[in-house]
């Protein structure tokens, strides 16, 4: 790798990274708002492609780790009455737990069968919320006790430094010599493990990372909003938004997923105006990337390329 | 491939470009003139029940700016479409409050996002007035945490109130009725939703009080889309009687219903088929179905309406208001009787203690709401007498219309039963 | 002193006996090639030693541990490395860190290399020669170069031995030729090796030893000579040993003036890697023509080239058209008629439903009059016309692959290896199938072939093809003298 | 007994429906190996396209059948050429890659559709009359005749479907392209044809089940999803690809659920389903009548 273009590019991310935290000086709460949802969507989307694009995982549910992390927090707030400082980390290891329970399935099966188990976790998760509305709130969801802060920088911030946190820790990790491997076995377990590398374990850690990060930022989601219902950490449409935007903004770059997901929630608000039809224009766009750009954002960009192998 | 000088120049002019688009988006002025009240509606576009709120909120605007707005300044309405999405709607109020300035917010018939908004308001420090949905748990949060949710109205009946209503309206016209009185065994028929748990504990506990028989208790999935297997169950309990509490679903139970010649009155709670629209819906599968609302096609519960039932008609072509148009229309003269009384509305806290003393006559009767210390905190209050509070009719539709049955009052005619329901009656 | 000593390992897929109670050792420093035609089980072999493939049965013992049965990554952490035949490098990594990758250690604690395992990199890139290209990413490199790539990252960690899947596939000759001296280095530096490849002449120059396999069991064990010289090698490799062909067999047929196909192909592509460079070839009208060659040699490719079912350089002409750019559906319809190797047929339709489909352009009439004329030349066919296609047996399948070519009635029809895999009676059966065939109707026929026996019985003249180039063409009856003895 | 019968009749047009609307996403499968995610949403275009024709047009509810029938045979193509053909010969895409992006581009297509379903439709569920009135009391249990005349309706088509794909060479020409695209070629078929037909094909059936569906249960744009899931999963279960391997399944299905919702609880009625589907995958990946 050419080091001094790397620095360059690295250098203008770090810039967007510092003006961005400069903005609650400059905008409204409003815009605050989006951006801390666009962050949180983001490190779901970062935490996706860990799996899909970096380890090769074809993971349909990642709102399954999303909403174990929201639940497990939300009912140990609600329930229990532990603070919200005790209930994210409660949930990010139920989130966690999820995710070991993923690793089983994704060793024995390929591709798209590994997907539908996925969904089916996710359809099962929200079975159970519905079947136990006495404890999760069922469909309704459920109210918090607490919240993280009512100031909308406040919120900007917890939610910015969360992205900023996780797309420093997975950049290093996915540059590290275990980013390779994890890569390196995506693309071809067999190849790898004759490398002599159990490929096991790196899956092992993929999922757990991939889970660590979603179900905090999943925890973290619903102490923003002060309620966790299934419509925001479980529907499927949350599912479709996270893989649409790591692929839109560019899969297998930490950078993409952040500006994919920056991208739909803001293109989303842009539209409001357009009123019923704008949530289908935003799908409408996501498709044109997605047929006539596949590689996303930063390959129009010029970034990366990748050939037909 | 591009050399690397050309890549990393056409990112940096990519990353620029988007942050300066970002940049002049986020900038936008955020106060505007204060000029004219902004108020703001959210409700799914989509959905009949949507449509209605948006068109009852769009012509009491109307109607107060023609009669000269709130002291000289003109009401200015912003419409949320939420797509029944809660992060959605939070993201909209935010907007709503912080963007467009709203002073207050209201709409909503979903309970997720009711229930997901409220902390929203406490949050901006708005009123939501909640005009559609019928959680109790909205009252119930106000109740629990006053100094929170002091912000949160809500201008409809809670469903434990509908459950209640129900209950009375079976006791007047089949228990108490020579000709009916034999329709003494029921099932309870409730979707699976938080809404429906209180009207259950409500049908338990009232229908044994008015001599009806509780014969089998059925949860199912707002998602069903076979009912058979349910109505087998209910025709085996030797069921006569139907207590419905189904809101999301609507059209299938009862064309299936119908279909299936399920020999029992469908009675109780049926949120969609209060609209106008539902005959044409069920292709006239509904025939004979009995149900309770606060507002129906202009029934006078009050002298206000009439008038608003025939300008609603008249202005839109979406059918008959349903009942969150009635429950919206009053909610938008609540405000803009709160908001003359708090000057504009700049100060919420002033703003909500206004809401607090809202006491004047609407469209579905008086309109007060119960003070935070009551079991229904901040819930319109409720009353059999329109004089009193919110009030309730129960119509059963016949040949494509909607015939109030109860009150007696305001009764335009008899429950009358269909075929395969009477042939069952010895 | 013998590292690796395999005995009677057995492997069987479903109803597929894959590998069957092979035996062999590799001693330190030895380089073994193991070879035999496709499917014979040689690369299943080679995967039950690295442990992807678990072994049904039998022991393999690596520097005297037994390792059947244990995890690859455990194997591989012994001291064994493999080089797949299809595998792919991190394209979005340089081909220093696609090297460091093998160096790295097993280990989930660990975020940052030491200057160790970078100059461990670079000592391997040096030995297979990528020197240069260290910075440049895997999509900028060459075919050959990303093989290289691979045996440096298998290389990387100093293996105590090294197998080698088909290191030659898809390599020009001079690539071969380099990467046959980079073994020899590895080999004179005391590498031992296990090498596969079913070319037997590319890998004689290289090994001290050979195994020889077919049908999953070993046929023979030597040194290159040995093996090459062995009877049983031979037939496997070319059917009957060339000197018993019988010449008898009379071609009646005219050959006609007319030229129906003219190929002059400048290249084929898969990739990177070039599978056919410069063939000229032509067929006259009512002419046997064969072009033999071992797997992987080109044949197939030539075959789809001239289908249009893959893309090339230069140009094909039929009848005097060209091909270029044309459907494999209109050039079928054109007259030309294929029987692929793989044989594609609908198996799970009934023999006579795939012969009726063969035949969907004929009217009605024409058709069923084409299928009783296949029924004549096949009668085992009309026997099983209701079956499904997937119950017959090898030689049942490839008489209906021939048929259905056949009820296209093509001016041309293009053979496919078809006697792959067939018991001597059955390619018996399809050799006087096609024997009547050429005397009723004149049919033109170009045939690829191992079986050279096969050919040379049949054809008018031969072309010989090998990785990718044609080597010689001639009359058939100078094919024994002149290539004959030399094609091992 | 009672009982039984009522079970096994529900099974018999449940399974009827399911068995319908699974035919073509199985068959799509066979052909082209794209599992297609928009399937729900198509069934829901002719559902609502038929009951706008037949009920605001006043078209009467055959000919508003048919047009929503064409409706959802337009849409299917629409989205062959703005999104499968395009995505199948992008030179940007590992091969490896291409079903997951088909597989994400389906679903956003299925979205917009439902985006504009909502918009011109709105979201309120809606039904076709009864082609027929009426009910029937087979041995003690009443069941409406337009459910039965839905159930042979559904099997007729699927019959007819058999009928074509065995008895007609356009028919078996596309089982052929299911078995070997590359043996069909080589005897003067079009591919590309062919995927042309076998994707028509696809919207027929999607467009009679969703014409049905809108008589038997009534639909909305919001169910497309279920639908997608519920076909998805009888493919799955029945072997990617085999179309009587689905019809087993869509009766298996079926059945486990109507006798979970009569014997157990109605609200459950998935749940044995995913359960069933979770230890399928677990255990036979290649689905429980998967031929590989």
């Amino acid at each position: 790798m050419n080091r001094t273009w790397f620095d360059w590019r690295t250098g203008v991310v770090v810039l967007a990274f510092a003006a961005t935290a400069c903005l609650p000086w400059f905008v409204s709460g409003y815009w605050l708002g989006v951006l801390t949802i666009s962050s949180y969507v983001a490190v779901y989307a970062m935490a996706w492609d860990l799996l899909f694009g970096y380890g090769g995982e074809v993971n349909f549910g990642p709102t399954f780790l999303i909403g174990l992390g929201a639940y497990g927090a939300g009912m140990s707030n609600t329930f229990l009455g532990w603070p919200v400082w005790v209930s994210i980390p409660v949930g990010t290891l139920a989130a966690v737990i999820g995710g070991l329970a993923l690793v089983g399935p994704a060793l024995r099966l390929k591709g798209p069968y590994f997907g539908l188990v996925t969904l089916v976790a996710v359809l099962l998760l929200s079975q159970v919320i519905n079947m136990f509305a006495g404890y999760t709130g069922g469909e309704i969801g459920l109210a918090l006790r607490d919240i993280l802060t009512i100031s909308s920088t406040g919120n900007f911030y917890y939610a910015f430094g969360l992205m900023t946190i996780t797309a420093l820790v997975l950049r290093i990790l996915v540059r590290s010599p275990l980013g390779l491997i994890l890569e390196a076995s995506g693309q071809d377990t067999t190849a790898t493990e004759a490398l002599g590398f159990s490929v096991t374990k790196f899956k092992i850690l993929a999922f757990v990372i991939s889970a660590f990060f979603s179900g905090l930022a999943g925890a973290m989601t619903v102490f923003y909003f002060g309620t966790a219902s299934p419509g925001t950490v479980v529907a499927v449409a949350v599912t479709i938004q996270i893989i649409i935007a790591t692929i839109i903004g560019g899969r297998r770059s930490i950078i993409g997923s952040i500006l994919g997901a920056v991208f739909l929630i803001v293109a989303g608000e842009f539209l409001r105006p357009v009123g019923q039809l704008s949530s289908t224009l935003v799908a409408v766009l996501a498709l044109l990337v997605l047929v006539f750009a596949p590689n996303g954002f930063i390959s129009v960009f010029g970034a990366r390329r990748e050939r037909k192998a | 491939m591009r050399s690397f000088s050309g890549m990393s120049r056409s990112l940096a002019t990519a990353v620029v470009v988007a942050g300066g688009v970002l940049c002049s988006a986020l900038v936008m002025p955020t106060a505007r003139a204060a000029e004219p009240i902004s108020i703001g509606v959210i409700a799914p576009e989509s959905h009949v029940l949507g449509k209605s709120i948006f068109n009852a909120a769009e012509l009491a605007a109307d109607e107060i700016n023609k009669a000269g707005g709130i002291n000289g300044r003109m009401l200015e309405l912003h419409k949320y479409n939420n797509n029944f999405s809660a992060a959605d709607s939070s993201r909209a109020f935010q907007r709503a409050v912080q963007q467009d300035g709203v002073v207050a917010m209201m709409g909503i018939f979903t309970s997720e996002v009711a229930l997901a908004m409220m902390p929203w308001a406490s949050r901006l420090q708005t009123p939501l007035l909640v005009t559609g949905a019928a959680s109790s748990e909205i009252p119930a949060g106000v109740k629990a945490n006053p100094e929170r949710y002091k912000y949160v109205f809500h201008s409809y009946v809670n469903s434990a109130i509908l459950a209640q209503e129900s209950c009375i309206v079976a006791n007047a016209t089949l228990t108490q009725s020579d000709k009916f009185k034999g329709f003494n065994r029921a099932v309870i028929f409730s979707e699976d939703a938080a809404w429906t748990k209180p009207v259950d504990e409500s049908y338990l506990k009232c229908l044994p009080k008015v001599g009806i028989k509780v014969v089998d208790h059925i949860r199912f999935s707002p998602d069903t889309t076979d009912f058979t297997p349910i109505y087998s169950r209910i025709k085996k309990a030797d069921a006569n009687v139907i207590m419905a509490a189904v809101a999301h679903v609507g059209v299938k139970p009862v064309i299936q219903w119908k279909q299936q010649e399920v020999p029992a009155l469908f009675t109780g709670i049926n949120g969609q088929a209060g609209s106008s629209k539902f005959w044409a819906a069920t292709n006239g599968a509904t025939e004979g179905v009995i149900t309770g609302t606060p507002g129906l096609n202009g029934a006078p519960l009050t002298d206000k309406t009439p008038a608003f039932f025939k300008a609603y008609t008249k202005r839109f072509d979406i059918g008959e208001p349903a009942y969150d148009a009635y429950t919206t229309y009053d909610a938008m003269y609540a405000l803009k009787d709160a908001l003359v009384r708090s000057d504009g509305g700049g100060d919420a806290d002033k703003l909500v203690k206004a809401l607090e003393k809202t006491d004047f006559t609407g469209v579905l009767g008086r309109v007060a709401f119960h003070g935070t210390g009551d079991d229904y905190a901040h819930e319109v209050i409720f009353n059999q007498d329109p004089t009193k509070g919110q009030s309730f009719v129960a119509f059963q539709w016949q040949d494509g219309k909607q015939v109030i049955i109860w009150p007696e009052k305001l009764a335009k005619g008899k429950i009358r039963l269909p075929a395969f329901v009477s042939q069952s009656q010895k | 002193m013998t590292i690796l000593d395999i005995s009677k390992i057995s492997k069987r897929f479903g109803g597929l006996q894959a590998v069957d109670q092979i035996s062999f050792s590799v001693a330190e420093g030895e380089v073994v090639g193991l070879i035999g035609p496709n499917g014979s089980g040689k690369s299943t072999t080679l995967s039950l030693i690295m442990g992807v493939v678990r072994p049904d049965t039998g022991s393999i013992k690596f520097q005297g541990h037994e390792i059947a049965g244990h995890a690859t990554h455990a194997i591989a952490k012994r001291g064994m490395a493999m080089v797949f035949q299809h595998s792919r490098p991190l394209h979005r990594q340089t081909v220093l860190e696609n090297i460091k990758l093998a160096l790295l250690p097993d280990t989930i604690f660990q975020l940052f290399t030491g200057r160790q395992i970078e100059e461990q990199a670079r000592n391997a890139a040096r030995r297979v020669g990528l020197e240069d290209v260290l910075d440049q990413r895997p999509d900028s490199l060459p075919f050959a170069d990303l093989r290289r790539l691979e045996l440096a990252k298998a290389l990387a960690a100093d293996p105590a031995i090294l197998l080698l899947d088909e290191p030659f596939a898809g390599l020009a000759p001079s690539e071969t030729r380099e990467f046959s001296e980079l073994i020899v280095s590895m080999r004179d530096a005391g590498q031992a090796i296990v090498l596969v490849d079913h070319n037997v002449k590319a890998v004689s120059g290289l090994v001290d030893r050979i195994v020889a396999m077919d049908a999953g069991q070993k046929i023979a064990e030597g040194t290159p000579e040995q093996v090459t010289s062995d009877e049983k090698v031979r037939e496997v490799y070319f059917g009957k040993s060339l000197d018993t062909v019988e010449k008898t067999r009379e071609r009646k047929h005219r050959v006609g003036e007319h030229r129906l196909l003219d190929v002059n192909i400048e290249s084929v592509h898969y990739g990177r890697a070039e599978a056919l460079r410069n063939i000229q070839l032509h067929v006259e009208e009512g002419e046997f023509v064969s072009v033999v060659g071992l797997n992987g040699s080109g044949k197939t490719t030539l075959f789809n080239s001239l289908l249009g079912f893959v893309a090339y350089q230069g140009d094909i002409q039929w009848d005097g058209q060209s091909l270029r750019g044309k459907k494999p559906a209109d050039i079928a319809t054109g007259g030309i008629a294929l029987c692929p190797e793989t044989r594609e047929l609908f198996t799970h339709m009934s023999v006579l439903e795939n012969l009726e489909l063969g035949g969907h352009a004929l009217d009605n009439a024409d058709r069923r009059a084409q299928v009783d004329r296949i029924f004549e030349l096949f009668p085992r066919l009309r026997e099983r016309a209701k079956q499904s296609a997937f119950t017959l047996s090898g030689g049942e399948q490839q008489m209906l692959t021939i048929g259905r070519a056949l009820m296209q009635k093509p001016r041309l029809l293009l053979l496919d290896e078809p006697t792959l895999g067939l018991a001597p009676l059955v390619i018996e059966n399809i050799s006087d199938a096609l024997d009547k065939l050429q005397q009723d109707s004149g049919l033109t026929v170009l045939l690829a072939e191992q079986n050279l026996t096969f050919a040379v019985q049949h054809s008018n003249r031969i072309y010989l093809i090998e990785t990718g180039s044609l080597q010689w063409n001639g009359a058939a009856d100078r094919f024994s003298e002149e290539v004959g003895a030399d094609i091992l | 007994m009672n009982l039984i019968i009522e079970i096994l009749i529900s099974t018999f047009i449940i399974g009827a429906i399911y068995a319908l609307g699974a035919a073509g996403l199985t068959i799509i499968f066979g052909v082209s190996g794209i599992l297609n995610l928009a399937h729900g949403a198509i069934v829901v275009v002719a559902s609502l396209v038929a009951w706008y024709c037949a009920l605001q047009l006043n078209m009467g509810i055959y000919l508003g059948g048919l047009v929503g029938i064409a409706a959802a045979i337009l849409t299917t193509y629409v989205l062959y050429f703005t999104v499968v053909i395009p995505l199948s010969r992008s030179r940007q895409l590992a091969s490896e890659e291409l079903p997951v992006f088909l597989f994400v581009s389906t679903l956003l297509f299925a979205l917009i559709l439902q985006g504009l379903l909502e918009w011109f439709f709105g979201a309120t569920p809606v039904s076709t009359p009864a082609m027929i009135d009426g009910v029937v009391h087979i041995a003690g249990v009443t069941v409406p005749l337009n459910s039965l005349l839905i159930g042979v309706v559904a099997w007729a088509v699927i019959g007819a479907l058999w009928l074509f794909i065995s008895h007609t060479r356009m028919g078996k020409a596309m089982l052929a392209a299911s078995m070997s695209p590359k043996g069909l070629a080589i005897v003067g078929y079009d591919i590309g044809r062919i995927h042309f037909l076998v994707w028509g094909l696809y919207g027929l059936l999607a467009g009679i089940a969703g014409v049905l569906l809108a008589s038997f249960i009534g639909a909305s744009s919001n169910v497309a999803i279920n639908l997608t899931a519920t076909s998805f999963t009888i493919v799955v279960l029945g072997g990617l690809g085999n179309v009587l391997g689905s019809l087993a399944a869509a009766y298996i299905l079926g059945f486990l659920g109507t006798v979970t919702a009569f014997l157990i609880s109605p609200s459950l009625r998935e749940v044995p389903g995913l359960l069933l589907l979770i230890v399928v995958l677990y255990a036979r990946p290649q689905g429980l009548f998967g031929r590989h």
